[in-house]
């Protein structure tokens, strides 16, 4: 789990033999992302043909629906906005050692309190500020219900996998408490928030059904990566991941940067859920957990943090979750097996890392 | 060669390669009974590879080793301490949450319950023979890093080594030890087994070798055999090794004499510290009323074993650890409120003992090391952006400066050898606007020529009219550069010595809990 | 012409997912149309599929969950297909969006009438594995019929817990304890975690050492039963998809709300050997009371208020 | 109130209880193993999905409950072994295959049981008990304590003979050595990888037995997704406890308590949404972490892969 600093050096190379090595390094990286995505794909095959279903057809449809058809890659783009919020705020936490495992709590309760506030909001005020208020609003919720964790860890070196993974069975229930009991929406029987209006949500990009919460998302995780490998506070969080006794040697606010490291984590978390609601979904249903937060993980880390890396993979994941779920319903496979198909892709990505790195490794010797 | 000194381990053409580096180049060694065999050599010099491959840890990439004439293929430590090789390792190898005698169990049948009383008889046995004690219930955690060197060299004794390597195991020890290790190892060699020690202290290697072997960027560059060894003198020996090491002829290089500098005794002190006082923990005795006086251009050293508070009592001058009483003025200002940053800003710097645990960020490049304790500070950031030319600018000029040894400025630090890492902290701590320095065993583990330029540093800190602190278990250091010497005993100062000729006994009594 | 339908689950579950998928192709059948199936697709977001199968020329977007009834009206407002949603009466809107809502109270009723009839311990059981709407309102309406039935009956009322549809073992756990606590007869409402409930009537003697019986909802589970099912409020959605259609087809869609009754045996209770003939009549008898509406049966939707009922009717 | 709980009912609930701590117990236990050795498994999820329902094919088509708890074990345990390939020998990111194996057995449990059970539904018969003599008679405590199927009591021993393991013999030195200092461990002579591999497997049989009591006992029947999370809470449970089995136990039990706590309530006719209630065991494992929560003790290499000689 070690924190990869490749990104912050090979930046400065301009000169011509630099950028023809940086080519040769993109196709690399390209290569072997590609290529064990292939592998992955053939052996989640296999499995297909083992209960019946013509593997090619079933890819088949996965791209058309996920990448080439307008329709789908519209939606996949869409589904990227919440991923992108929350893969920026799991890098903040890892690059800063941080194990944020609470990204589910922090996001539902984000989404509740977005859902809760922005249809009020919209009635007293032009529905661009609601919604910034909205965002805010969600933001917030979800540093404070960080806060927990983020004391026991800074204060009390309480481990904060317990706490987080706590905090998030915590969240979910109460996101429903709120969902049934505090906000629900009188108008009907279905216990769910008030919904916001289609016209107040974020807009649409241009004439297509994507959402700009998705520009938010890449704005987000581009600034968390720039902020992590160009500034001052940054490295001050990577020390603090790196190396916590380096940190504390050199004489940096540990605490106080492990407070604002689950502020800030939680905080897109918390944006992710609002993203979603005032992008997408307009409401919370009780009961509702799309539990995004556990499939960002590996990516962020296959990612090795990097936030450009992060934005392919969660291109990715949407892609083969909008397309396997068009293709599951064409060829009468359960939903279910888009969830063995990411899992084979994460694990043959894994591998790849691995047989890369010991095939440089042994080039060198 | 006589029949009853066959080698018991012997190495023919043994090559190994990392990536970028041959640590052993076609090395040929022969390890008899009877026979202490010093391995000699700068840092990086392939040592502690050898012994790796010795211990199972690594295997050969050509060459063959022989046990006992055979050619062997020491495939696994488990192995090796079948072979009757047992060796103690540079860097700890104890479970810091075990106890002592866990740790000397570790390594029996997985099913079985550990014969403690077994072991306990057979420490009792090996203790009596070579006269130490060790405390067998108490957590390792919980003992001094000298204890623990005790506890691993028992640990290889336990097992019924026939060949016991030693790797740096002085580095950690006072002179008292150290000669108490020396005379072990006689006894042990004269009871039949063979041992191989590694150092860097040359003296250690003409009082305490039989035959001596130097080692130069892998390769073997010579061999002192016994019965030269024995037809030499020490001061003999010692030119021959520099020799060999170094290719230049030079008397005793530790030897260099104390330049006498003259602190104007009428000037303010620059550090005064009073009654401090800190809170003990699981791993060392808190402080007790400490106080003493740096003048500007002066250099006090704290003398002690190692483990008796001198940690804290860097961390706490340096405000990286919490005081229950005392003052610390800087200057005349008081500064025991300040937090670290502060502190630093005020012109106190602290060369911490822990190059990588503390000092440095390994995977981070050399460059962004030289700047861990000002990140944020203009010019290397504006408006908290990350200026790299700037950066790099500034440690290009210190890479040049301080001489550090590194590929480029983005490698990382941790791939550089200790000595180097050191020249980083070194850079980094004396650069502008330091007043007063605190060293903490800044020599520790570094080869001959990294030690003698890491003190011409400090020399010339004090020179440039600094107040230096120097911290270091190596009595001989403290000798050869201090003004005077304070002594530390189970967190509190026991006395201080002018550095006059009769220092080394004064120091020498204060730390046996004599009156000076 | 096509209409597709849209589930959360897998249409495999002798409940809501299985009887809409099941109505929808025979009311698809009869009426000639084709019918795209959708199944298992969760509680997430379902905007992707609506919208790819309005690409795809459905003519008709049957969403067949309370939790779609957001998604699809807007989805329909975007492409112009026509939606169904449930639970929505407000929802209307002209060519474009109809509402079914789908209570099964007046079963809910004749089943509690029928367990406090059957009860030998004078003690029945509610569980459940969440508090929807659609459900609420069949719990109360048991608990009603039971009191109404006798008051002497006692009436538990356990949820197994949040988001625990999938919660076979809880289902069990509960449904074990609710019987413990002298219940014999057990109506269960739950996806998954119903068939916990029903091994928990199958492997769990009653207090008097007898049979527990199961009343089950929606669904038929005779195909799976090992003889210890009471009976079931079955629920038949096959004439509100065909007037749907038809509907469409006269281009009156979205003007009325449609619903399940017991008057049109859309609703009706599943006669089963376990049931005496003559508390079977007796039943029947109670049904033309309801479909009369002398007695009335008023459905209760809200959590909170069930709850609040059946503290009431514990005793 | 008092009167509402009749003997029975509450020798029910406490039997649910315990019913519902033995999963948790045996995933916390086996992850307790793998934590102690140094390697933070996440997978335990899927090793319990594997196992429940490798666990229930066995039991249901053999008949033999015992068998069902072997093919479990058996689950758990080939799906650890791929844990163990990736995580152990060649040291891949433990988080990430971690959580993909927990998403891979979600999806391919659920695949399996759409093509095999979801028109059928098979449920086990009613499960057979031991009876402890005289122990039994306790009112309320006996039935619900001591009419147990007998791996529960296997279960609860386990507990002692985990803390006996790590506290008495050299596999437990061996165990702890490998969590906190593996090259310690290494040049003592014993294999890190091997040890490491041993604690992998012994958590996956666990967490496969777990699984396996959960369908099979639990619920007597397999549904997709039916462990809804048990093997994320053995792992809360395994850090709390601090590499003491008894604190797994005492977790394992304090959640299935609050279990039965919900239900009690709601047969009491008390009127409390569920949803707070089901906040019960929650709230109380942080509100402990708050008042007690000194540093949570893990090892030191917890979660870092070992490679002899890597510098
Ligand atoms: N893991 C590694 N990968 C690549 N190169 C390495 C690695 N470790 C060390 N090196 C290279 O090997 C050289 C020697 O390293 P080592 O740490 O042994 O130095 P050293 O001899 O202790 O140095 P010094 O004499 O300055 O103390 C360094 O220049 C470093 O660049
Ligand atoms: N595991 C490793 N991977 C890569 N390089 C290594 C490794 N171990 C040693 N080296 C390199 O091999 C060379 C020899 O290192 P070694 O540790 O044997 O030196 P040494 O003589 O023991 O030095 P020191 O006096 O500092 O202990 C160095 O350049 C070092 O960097
Ligand atoms: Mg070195
Ligand atoms: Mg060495």
């Amino acid at each position: 789990m070690s924190i990869d600093t490749a990104p912050a050096a090979g930046a400065t190379a301009l000169d011509a033999t630099a950028a023809v090595a940086t080519r040769r390094d993109i196709q690399h990286r390209l290569l072997m992302t590609l290529g064990p995505i292939l592998a992955a794909l053939i052996i989640a095959g296999c499995i297909l043909l083992a209960v019946g279903v013509d593997p090619l057809a079933y890819y088949g449809f996965v791209l058309k629906r996920g990448l080439l058809s307008p329709l789908g890659i519209q939606q996949t783009l869409t589904r990227m906005a919440p991923l992108l919020f929350l893969a920026a705020g799991l890098i903040v936490a890892f690059r800063a050692g941080m194990w944020n495992l609470g990204g589910d709590g922090q996001f539902l309760l984000g989404a509740v309190t977005a859902a809760a506030s922005a249809p009020v909001l919209v009635e007293v005020m032009p529905a661009w500020l609601a919604l910034i208020c909205s965002f805010v609003i969600a933001m917030l919720v979800a540093m404070i219900w960080s806060l927990v964790p983020a004391l026991l860890r800074a204060y009390q070196g309480v481990n904060e996998i317990i706490t987080t993974l706590m905090m998030t069975f915590l969240g979910t229930s109460l996101a429903n408490v709120l969902v049934k009991l505090m906000f629900r929406d009188p108008g009907t029987t279905v216990p769910q928030t008030r919904t916001l209006p289609v016209e107040d949500r974020l807009p649409r990009l241009f004439d297509t059904t994507i959402t700009s919460g998705l520009l938010l998302g890449l704005v987000a995780i581009i600034t968390v990566h720039l902020v992590m490998t160009r500034t001052a506070f940054g490295l001050k969080l990577r020390i603090v991941g790196a190396n916590p006794r380096a940190a504390i040697h050199a004489g940096l606010g540990v605490p106080k940067l492990t407070i604002a490291v689950f502020a800030i984590s939680a905080g897109l978390a918390g944006l992710a859920g609002a993203v979603d609601i005032l992008g997408v979904q307009g409401n919370v249903r009780a009961d509702w957990n799309p539990a995004y937060g556990l499939a960002v993980i590996p990516v962020v880390f296959l990612a090795r943090m990097n936030g450009f890396a992060a934005i392919g993979f969660v291109f990715l994941l949407s892609v083969l979750s909008i397309g396997g779920e068009s293709a599951a319903r064409r060829l009468g496979v359960p939903n279910h097996f888009t969830l063995v198909l990411v899992s084979i892709v994460l694990i043959v990505l894994a591998l790849a890392e691995y047989i890369d790195h010991r095939y440089n490794q042994s080039r060198k010797a | 060669m006589s029949v009853a000194k066959r080698d018991i381990v012997a190495l023919e053409g043994v090559t190994k390669r990392f990536p970028g580096v041959v640590a052993n180049d076609s090395v040929d060694l022969e390890i008899r009974p009877g026979e202490v065999h010093v391995l000699l050599g700068e840092n990086g010099a392939g040592k502690s590879t050898l012994i790796g491959m010795l211990s199972g840890l690594q295997q050969p990439d050509e060459g063959r080793i022989l046990v006992d004439g055979e050619p062997t293929a020491i495939t696994s430590p488990r192995h090796a301490l079948a072979l009757g090789i047992g060796t103690v390792f540079q860097h700890m190898m104890l479970v810091p949450t075990l106890t002592v005698a866990e740790n000397l169990l570790l390594g029996g049948p997985w099913w079985q319950r550990p014969k403690t009383e077994e072991l306990e008889a057979r420490v009792a046995e090996i203790t009596r023979t070579l006269g130490i004690t060790v405390k067998l219930h108490a957590k390792v955690s919980e003992l001094s890093l000298g204890e623990q060197q005790q506890v691993e060299i028992l640990r290889a004794m336990v097992r019924n080594s026939r060949l016991l390597i030693l790797d740096e195991s002085t580095s950690m020890l006072t002179p008292k030890g150290i000669d108490e290790l020396g005379a072990l190892m006689r006894r042990l060699v004269e009871q039949g087994l063979a041992i191989v020690f590694i150092t860097h202290k040359l003296k250690e290697a003409a009082a305490f070798g039989d035959r001596i072997s130097v080692l130069k960027l892998g390769r073997k560059v010579g061999e002192i055999p016994p019965e030269r060894f024995r037809a030499l003198g020490e001061q003999a020996i010692i030119s021959e090794i520099v020799e060999l090491m170094f290719g230049k002829q030079k008397d005793d290089p530790e030897a260099a004499e104390r330049p006498v500098r003259t602190i104007r005794a009428e000037a303010a002190p620059l550090l005064e510290v009073r009654d401090l006082a800190v809170a003990p923990t699981d791993d060392a005795p808190g402080l007790s009323s400490i106080s003493f006086d740096i003048c500007p251009g002066e250099l006090l050293g704290i003398a002690g074993i190692d483990g008796n508070g001198q940690k804290h009592l860097a961390e706490a001058l340096a405000g990286q650890r919490a005081t229950v009483g005392g003052s610390v003025r800087l200057q005349g200002t008081p500064i025991e409120a300040l937090s670290v940053g502060e502190r630093r800003q005020k012109g106190l710097r602290y060369l911490t003992d822990d190059r990588l645990g503390e000092g440095t960020v390994g995977t981070f490049p050399v460059s962004i090391n030289f700047f861990l304790k000002q990140v944020g500070a203009a010019p290397f950031w504006r408006k908290g952006v990350e200026q790299r030319a700037e950066i790099d600018k500034r440690a290009a000029q210190l890479v040049r400066e301080y001489d550090v040894r590194t590929p480029s400025l983005k490698t990382p630090v941790a791939r550089l050898s200790g000595g180097n890492i050191q020249k980083v902290l070194l850079a980094r701590e004396l650069a502008e606007g330091a007043k007063v320095v605190i060293f903490n065993k800044p020599t520790y583990g570094l080869d001959l020529s990294n030690t003698l330029a890491s003190r011409q540093r400090i020399r010339d800190t004090a020179a440039r009219g600094l107040a230096v602190l120097l911290i270091s278990t190596d009595l001989e250091e403290l000798l050869s550069m201090c003004d005077r010497i304070a002594v530390i005993s189970n967190g509190s100062l026991v006395g201080t010595v002018e550095n006059a000729d009769d220092a080394r006994t004064k120091v020498g009594r204060l730390m046996i809990g004599l009156a000076a | 012409k096509s209409i597709a339908i849209l589930t959360p689950e897998e249409g495999t579950d002798y409940g809501w997912n299985q009887q809409g998928i099941d109505a929808a192709k025979a009311a698809a059948k009869a009426a000639g149309v084709e019918i795209v199936v959708a199944q298992g697709l969760g509680y997430g977001d379902v905007r992707p599929t609506l919208r790819e199968l309005a690409a795809d020329g459905a003519s008709l977007l049957i969403a067949h969950a309370s939790g779609y009834n957001t998604s699809a009206p807007e989805i329909a407002k975007e492409t112009k297909v026509p939606v169904a949603i449930v639970d929505t009466p407000t929802g209307l809107e002209k060519g474009l969006v109809a509402d079914y809502t789908l209570s099964g109270h007046e079963g809910a009723y004749l089943a509690g009438r029928l367990a406090a009839k059957m009860s030998r311990s004078k003690s029945v059981g509610i569980v459940v594995s969440g508090e929807p709407p659609s459900w609420n309102s069949q719990s109360a309406a048991f608990a009603q019929g039971v009191k109404a039935e006798s008051p002497d009956v006692k009436v538990t009322y356990a949820v197994i817990g949040p988001a625990a549809y999938s919660d076979a073992a809880g289902g069990k756990r509960v449904t074990e304890s609710v019987i413990a606590s002298g219940a014999d007869i057990i109506f269960g409402q739950g996806n998954g975690s119903s068939f916990g409930m029903l091994q928990a009537v199958e492997t769990t003697k009653a207090g008097d050492g007898g049979k527990v019986y199961f009343i089950d909802v929606i669904g038929d589970k005779t195909p799976i039963d090992k003889g210890f099912l009471l009976s079931s409020v079955v629920w038949n959605i096959e004439p509100v998809y065909a007037a749907m259609i038809a509907d469409l087809k006269a281009d009156t869609f979205g003007t009325k709300s449609y619903s399940i009754g017991l008057k049109d045996d859309s609703v009706k209770l599943l006669k089963t050997a376990a049931i005496p003939d003559n508390i079977w009549a007796e039943i029947q008898a109670l049904r033309e009371d309801v479909i009369s509406g002398k007695t009335k049966v008023d459905p209760v939707y809200d959590a909170a208020a069930v709850r609040a009922l059946m503290t009431s009717v514990a005793q | 109130m008092t009167g509402l709980f009749s003997e029975v009912f509450l020798s029910a609930l406490l039997f649910g209880a315990v019913t519902a701590a033995i999963p948790l117990l045996l995933a916390g236990l086996g992850e307790q193993m793998s934590e102690k050795a140094g390697v933070l498994n996440i997978g335990i999820e899927g090793m319990m999905l594997a196992g429940a329902y490798l666990g229930f094919v066995g039991a249901f088509y053999s008949g033999s409950l015992w068998l069902g708890f072997l093919t479990g074990a058996g689950g758990g345990v080939a799906v650890a072994l791929v844990m163990a390939l990736l995580c152990v020998r060649i040291g891949l990111n433990q988080i990430v295959i971690g959580i993909a194996l927990t998403l891979g057995l979600e999806g391919l449990t659920a695949l399996l049981h759409h093509f095999q059970f979801s028109r059928s539904y098979p449920r086990l018969r009613a499960v057979d008990v031991t009876v402890i003599p005289l122990l039994s008679d306790i009112p309320v405590i006996g039935p619900a304590l001591f009419r147990q199927h007998l791996i529960v009591y296997l279960a609860v021993a386990l507990v002692f003979a985990m803390g006996y393991i790590y506290r008495r013999t050299q596999l437990g030195l061996n165990l702890q050595a490998a969590g906190d200092k593996p090259a310690a461990l290494d040049v003592a002579g014993i294999d890190v990888v091997r040890t490491r591999t041993v604690a992998v497997l012994t958590t996956g049989a666990l967490a496969g037995l777990g699984g396996a009591y959960l369908a099979n006992v639990g619920a007597g029947l397999f549904i997709p997704f039916i462990t809804n999370g048990a093997g994320f809470l053995g792992i809360v449970l395994a850090m709390l406890a601090r590499g003491r089995p008894v604190w797994v136990l005492f977790g394992a039990l304090l959640f299935g308590v609050c279990l039965s706590l919900t239900t009690a309530m709601q047969v009491a006719g008390i009127n409390i949404p569920t949803d707070v209630i089901q906040m019960l065991p929650f709230l109380a494992v942080m509100v402990m972490l708050v008042l007690f929560g000194r540093r949570a003790s893990l090892p030191a290499a917890l979660g870092i892969p070992y490679e002899r000689g890597a510098r």
